[in-house]
């Protein structure tokens, strides 16, 4: 089959969507500590690793429509085991669009535990978590499961509207945060530690400005006609802007200064907001869904200070809080013109019900199952690391590496040769190999040592 | 008068900070430096090469004291920043010949 | 409707093209002072917001054909006000990607005026200068306004050739640019100080490899066939490419060394001459127009030490300067196949009247309207921040953050945990709240102050 | 003729293949030493500027298939000079793709010879070696010679599968690189100094982000089928990703640390491997081959060390390794679908054999060719740097630059106000000019020095 | 000899290198440094957390000179690097026991 | 005691560690400085625009030894960090009141 322009979109849309990934690396990357940003950057990167395997192998399978499903909670994860049996020529497209979604809701998560996860046990918690957290909660709303038109809760309600992710990713992403920072525990020096403080602000804004470009892709991917695509490419320029202007409002006048932390910030919580929303309401309805998002997260962030929960970049009070607000306005915002009408539109409250229902269904699912999840894995391999390790950083403890080195200000140390047990040859044999070989191998009488 | 000059572990500065600011201490400097001491290092890894990084960071604390002051001054940082563990870090004392407050061009002690 | 492809190449461009105004906070933020770099990324940021919503709001409005115009100036504001009434289902993608021009000219205009403007007062003139200026001549020119074929000056001389925007983006930009100079003053140390040069050059790279990829949306978003984009995407590579080999040629023989913030700077350079003429040029055109362009602007940014206006990272040099090159050099330059022949084409002088007219009657509409909407700003509110906030650097003084902290070598201080302050909370009420929350509270002694 | 669904999706594709050159710039960057980071990336910038003028005066001609070609090896230079003489309306967009895949083949060999190449050979070697290697070898696979099915090897044994560029792109730079090295030798300090070691890892993942998300257009641009571009996807996700898994295993096992510089260059060990195989193999087979390539390259970057040459950025190990893996795997696991089937689905050693030929002879005429241009250039003007400018750092030496600046802990200086220099004027004439001229002027008595 | 060591606000370092070089001196030594004293700090905000930073930037400046030339020097840096507020800082001399020129190996005041 | 401070050329930090380890030094400690004499700086170009450095970085050796063996490292400084050319630095010495190593507290020489 030909290409069509509908499927040249999803294939550009698909890839916008996985460099949101790494893009949501740098985002959080700079907020943490600068002895903690490749680890905080890994656990984006082995996401896309571990729950790309995984989607390939049965994520894909158990999150679309098919006869053979499980109460309407997922599919059967071997019906398309390794991605086979699919007819439709598009079904491989259709795949890789949503492996992206699976793998950024994953590394969402991430935020929540900054400086002092564990790098082994977060690759062994993500691929489970998006095995049986993420993938049920696809196939509900979006496969044809529980939340969908077909499903008991969309005949006994109404079926959610949830267009890019709402629930799925965000509310999903949050809750799994918030679960894992209670079993893991803050961070040492909570809210007291002046080093916890962001080490590379313009890395926050190239992560922002990378999601907000991927973000196209990620609303406007499925879009079935003009009029739709073109709504949603400007909600999704419309909503974070407000935001945007929203949150630095709230900083302007609680703080004195609108910041570029709080900038990105609300790009983001508006990108959230409007992600549920975006096919369903007017440019005006997502201005100002923008500005009570960006309102909405600016004042949320400041909670874990006063709850005592480490929350460490924000995942509850962005993703959660703003992926709850685009979920709720729905009922009130949803114009008319695309399927039900919300309750301001004159649609009356049955939407509304079903949006607020979904949403707080949601919730109690991921957080009953994260904690089914994480809370095994931390007392069994642990889940965070040594308060000697989080002290030295998490990069040099679990990754042996640093992220920056701008001379001798920095650190420094001594080449020690130990090439020759990469190969497995003896030095002494690798000696003779070549005069090069010869010379490394000389340097490790352990002399050379240098640096700052 | 005394210049104290401490190089200790970096994590240390808020509780020598504390320490002298009971103690009635005004004013401090402080920098970044690198040590190399009883103390190991670390590895760090690259592409499978494997560098032994033994220059471990430090900072380094400067207090100019009174002659009176600078022995108490040198018991508040020790134990402000001692852990027992290599690397704790070597403070020590020299005799300063004149000192001076840049704002006010005062000389000596009343410079402190 | 279903989406065809033109229309997916325009939803891909315009998300292109909103991705090169953070790319443009990387250009312009790296070549600042490391104290000034977030405030320079916030104003391209800012203006996403601002006028982002200014054209859903009134802008597209303003900028589009109807029969309700004010002497083919702009358009009736308010016939589309928040994007009601369009009929034709491709119309809010035509609005998406005109924003995305609106929102780059306006962002450009900040490089001349960095580490000095107030945040505040750039909030205000943004959205002003956008409605008065940017949709003004978006219109005349591509809106079947003044400049365009059915409007007075299209049927006297010609109408004006710019494809992408030399006059209405490049041009407009750097004139305005220079106002706001002339306008708010030179930097402190300006010409002598040596803290002034770039304080991350990788960065600038980074902003001009987004601004280059972007460009292919911004110039060839609106190509009509496949023969067009085709030529526009070549001419798109060969120009800048061109350009930066003739600025590097300039510094090895004038200065003798080749830099990378001069490959950065004729990318941009190349990119701005092409732009106008895009669809009008042969691929060997694009080779000279490129050369010329990167030679000129290399000369130009000299100038500014020479006349003493401090435009700080070159909006006149490169903006100003490649943009009446492109432009005027369709007059010479302009193929036959593609409507009007430039003279070298035997076209004759008429369109390099036109051209050359067009830009003139540009300069002069924008900088008078500039200057009428800056200067009562500056008057009133203030245009730049007071020279001890300069010497602190605008990131503290305006925004109360700083880019980088990479460990003890940078700043530090002390952690105060005014996050009761955030909830509007007393400090004793919020001891019993919670232990972590008391935990925090106890931490507001003032002595838990660290850092270097 | 009006935009198709294909053309389309090929005009982004090409945009996306040309972000990755200087994505490129960023992994490669990031992986010097802070004083040799702009050199690297110009190395990719200028290679922009080179060979992207010389594929649309040359090199494109010489690439297309046409009945006037020398002994199958390479297509006439001047039957399409300058572009012209095309007749087909889709064929700029293919010269624009295929300019993308000449420039960042030439820039990927910049990375065995980081920290010590002449910039001004450099730029010298990069338009002769596209011209003679680059667009030779893609004639022959691509273009109608030698290898494809209408040359004599692939009449003879079979025609080479390579649908992105394995031997074209990988084969080719590696092998490229390793000459370079033998001929100019290995960095000072090679195997010893610690400060060879990355100098930003964050830009390095940046740089493997980049260039993960061009990838899907420099596989899938040229897919002609909605099944080939969903299989070709899916399959630039699992293979980066497992072979992201395998490197972070062999690390985990070999040196006990999973590292991010680990994980980013598996991406790209993967995505090599992958580049010729993707429209040939199954999703569970790019696994398969994802997982070798990231376990070969992982064991590959230590002999470098064992053997004595200074392939610094391991493009031999990365590039040439995964390119000959994922070429002559292949022969085992091409499935029947796509074509002719490889050994381990029936299909025989018929392609096997051929796919390893053709890798072998790529390599043969890579080695000899680009000795045949390098040593030239490396005899007569010298193709590496002096020893002193080496150790003060190629940035400074060849650039006159460095690449941060972060406040008084950098370098610092005076500044020379030498921008009379710029237009010629003497200082005197010029002090007249203007006020803030002759402000400048009085700074250049030399006394103006600061920094740190 | 002595050791004459300035710490001092980074914006001063211009002006010190002026009146030292007018006055003769040859070269001088510059480093980073942070400082904590009677100037206050300030604040910087991220997502609503305020943080009051109190170690403000400075620069330490070294000068290596004769006995006879210490105090001259001392008010050179002093005089030029005064604006008369808090956070001007300190400057301080110490007796030297040994200089050496490590290029030619000269000694004591030679070596200066 | 004494305390031998030595601004040197960065890439001799290696030499300098040999030769200490080599006589039998257990610690030392290392920080960045700038530094401005008689070597000359290069230029820098940012869009045509020129800028003399003249400041060059140089890294702060410092050493804690005891009077006796003092001039015996002030030697091995100088012998494996001199090449002859301007540029190669200072070194130079001056007298320790008083040491203590921070982790057990110990004073004197028994602390170096
Ligand atoms: N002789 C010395 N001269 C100068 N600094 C020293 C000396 N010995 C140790 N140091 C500094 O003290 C730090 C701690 O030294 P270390 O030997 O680890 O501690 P300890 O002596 O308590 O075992 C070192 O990193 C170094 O900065
Ligand atoms: N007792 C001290 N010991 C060491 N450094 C000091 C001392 N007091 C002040 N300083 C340094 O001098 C700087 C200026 O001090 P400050 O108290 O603000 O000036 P002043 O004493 O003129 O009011 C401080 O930032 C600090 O670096
Ligand atoms: N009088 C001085 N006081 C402090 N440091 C000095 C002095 N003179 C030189 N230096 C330091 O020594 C370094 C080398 O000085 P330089 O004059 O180039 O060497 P030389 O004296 O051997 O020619 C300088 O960069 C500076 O850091």
């Amino acid at each position: 089959m030909e290409l069509t322009a509908g499927l040249v979109w999803l294939l550009v849309a698909s890839a916008l969507v996985l460099f949101m990934t790494p893009g949501l690396a740098f985002f959080y990357g700079g907020m943490t500590r600068a002895k903690a940003a490749l680890n905080m950057m890994m656990m984006s990167f082995v996401a896309i690793g571990t729950v790309g395997i995984m989607w390939v192998l049965w994520g894909a399978s158990m999150a679309t429509s098919n006869e053979d499903n499980f109460f309407q909670i997922f599919a059967n994860p071997f019906s398309h085991f390794g991605l086979h049996n699919f007819t439709d020529p598009a079904d491989l497209l259709k795949v890789g669009y949503a492996a992206t979604f699976a793998i950024i809701t994953v590394a969402l998560i991430s935020g929540a535990v900054a400086d002092r996860a564990k790098f082994s046990a977060w690759t062994i918690f993500t691929p489970i978590w998006a095995t049986l957290v993420y993938a049920p909660l696809a196939y509900m709303v979006w496969g044809g499961g529980l939340f969908s038109k077909d499903g008991w809760f969309g005949q006994t309600f109404a079926p959610v509207i949830d267009f890019a992710g709402g629930t799925v990713v965000h509310i999903n992403a949050g809750v799994a945060g918030l679960i894992l920072v209670l079993i893991i525990g803050n961070r040492k020096g909570f809210g007291k530690d002046p080093n916890h403080r962001p080490h590379n602000i313009p890395f926050v804004m190239l992560g922002a400005a990378i999601l907000w470009f991927g973000w196209f892709g990620f609303n406007a991917g499925a879009a079935a006609t003009v009029e739709q695509a073109g709504l949603i490419w400007i909600n999704t320029l419309a909503a974070p802007a407000a935001a945007m202007l929203g949150w630095l409002a709230v900083e302007r006048y609680r703080d004195g200064h609108p910041t570029s932390l709080g900038a990105a910030s609300g790009v983001v919580a508006g990108l959230v907001a409007i992600t549920p929303a975006c096919a369903n309401v007017s440019p005006l309805g997502a201005i100002a869904l923008g500005v009570v998002a960006g309102v909405a997260s600016a004042l949320a962030v400041g909670l874990k200070f006063k709850l005592g929960y480490d929350d460490s970049l924000d995942v509850v009070g962005v993703h959660l809080v703003s992926g709850v607000v685009g979920t709720v306005a729905i009922g009130f915002l949803a114009t008319p013109t695309q399927g039900q009408a919300g309750l301001f539109y004159g649609g009356g409250t049955s939407q509304l019900v079903a949006q607020a229902l979904a949403a707080l269904m949601s919730i109690i699912f991921t957080a009953v199952m994260t904690a089914i999840i994480a809370y095994p894995i931390h007392k069994f391999m642990g889940f965070r690391v040594s308060q000697e390790q989080e002290v030295v950083g998490v990069d040099l403890s679990l990754h042996a590496e640093t992220a920056y080195e701008f001379g001798i200000g920095g650190h420094g140390g001594s080449f020690q040769p130990l090439h020759d047990l990469i190969t497995g040859n003896a030095p002494a044999s690798s000696q003779d190999a070549a005069p090069a070989a010869g010379k490394t191998t000389e340097a490790a009488t352990g002399k050379e040592s240098v640096g700052a | 008068m005394k210049l104290i000059t401490a190089i200790v572990r970096p994590e240390k500065l808020e509780a020598i900070r504390e320490g002298l600011e009971a103690y009635g201490v005004q004013g401090l400097t402080v920098s970044a430096a690198s040590g190399y001491g009883r103390q190991r290092g670390y590895t760090e890894v690259y592409r499978g090469a494997e560098y032994n990084v033994d220059l471990l960071p430090k900072i380094r604390v400067e207090v100019l004291a009174t002659d009176e002051q600078a022995d108490d001054i040198l018991d508040v940082i020790i134990s402000s920043s001692n852990t027992g563990r290599a690397g704790d870090g070597k403070v020590w004392t020299m005799d300063v010949f004149e000192a001076v407050r840049v704002r006010t061009g005062e000389r000596g002690v009343a410079a402190i």
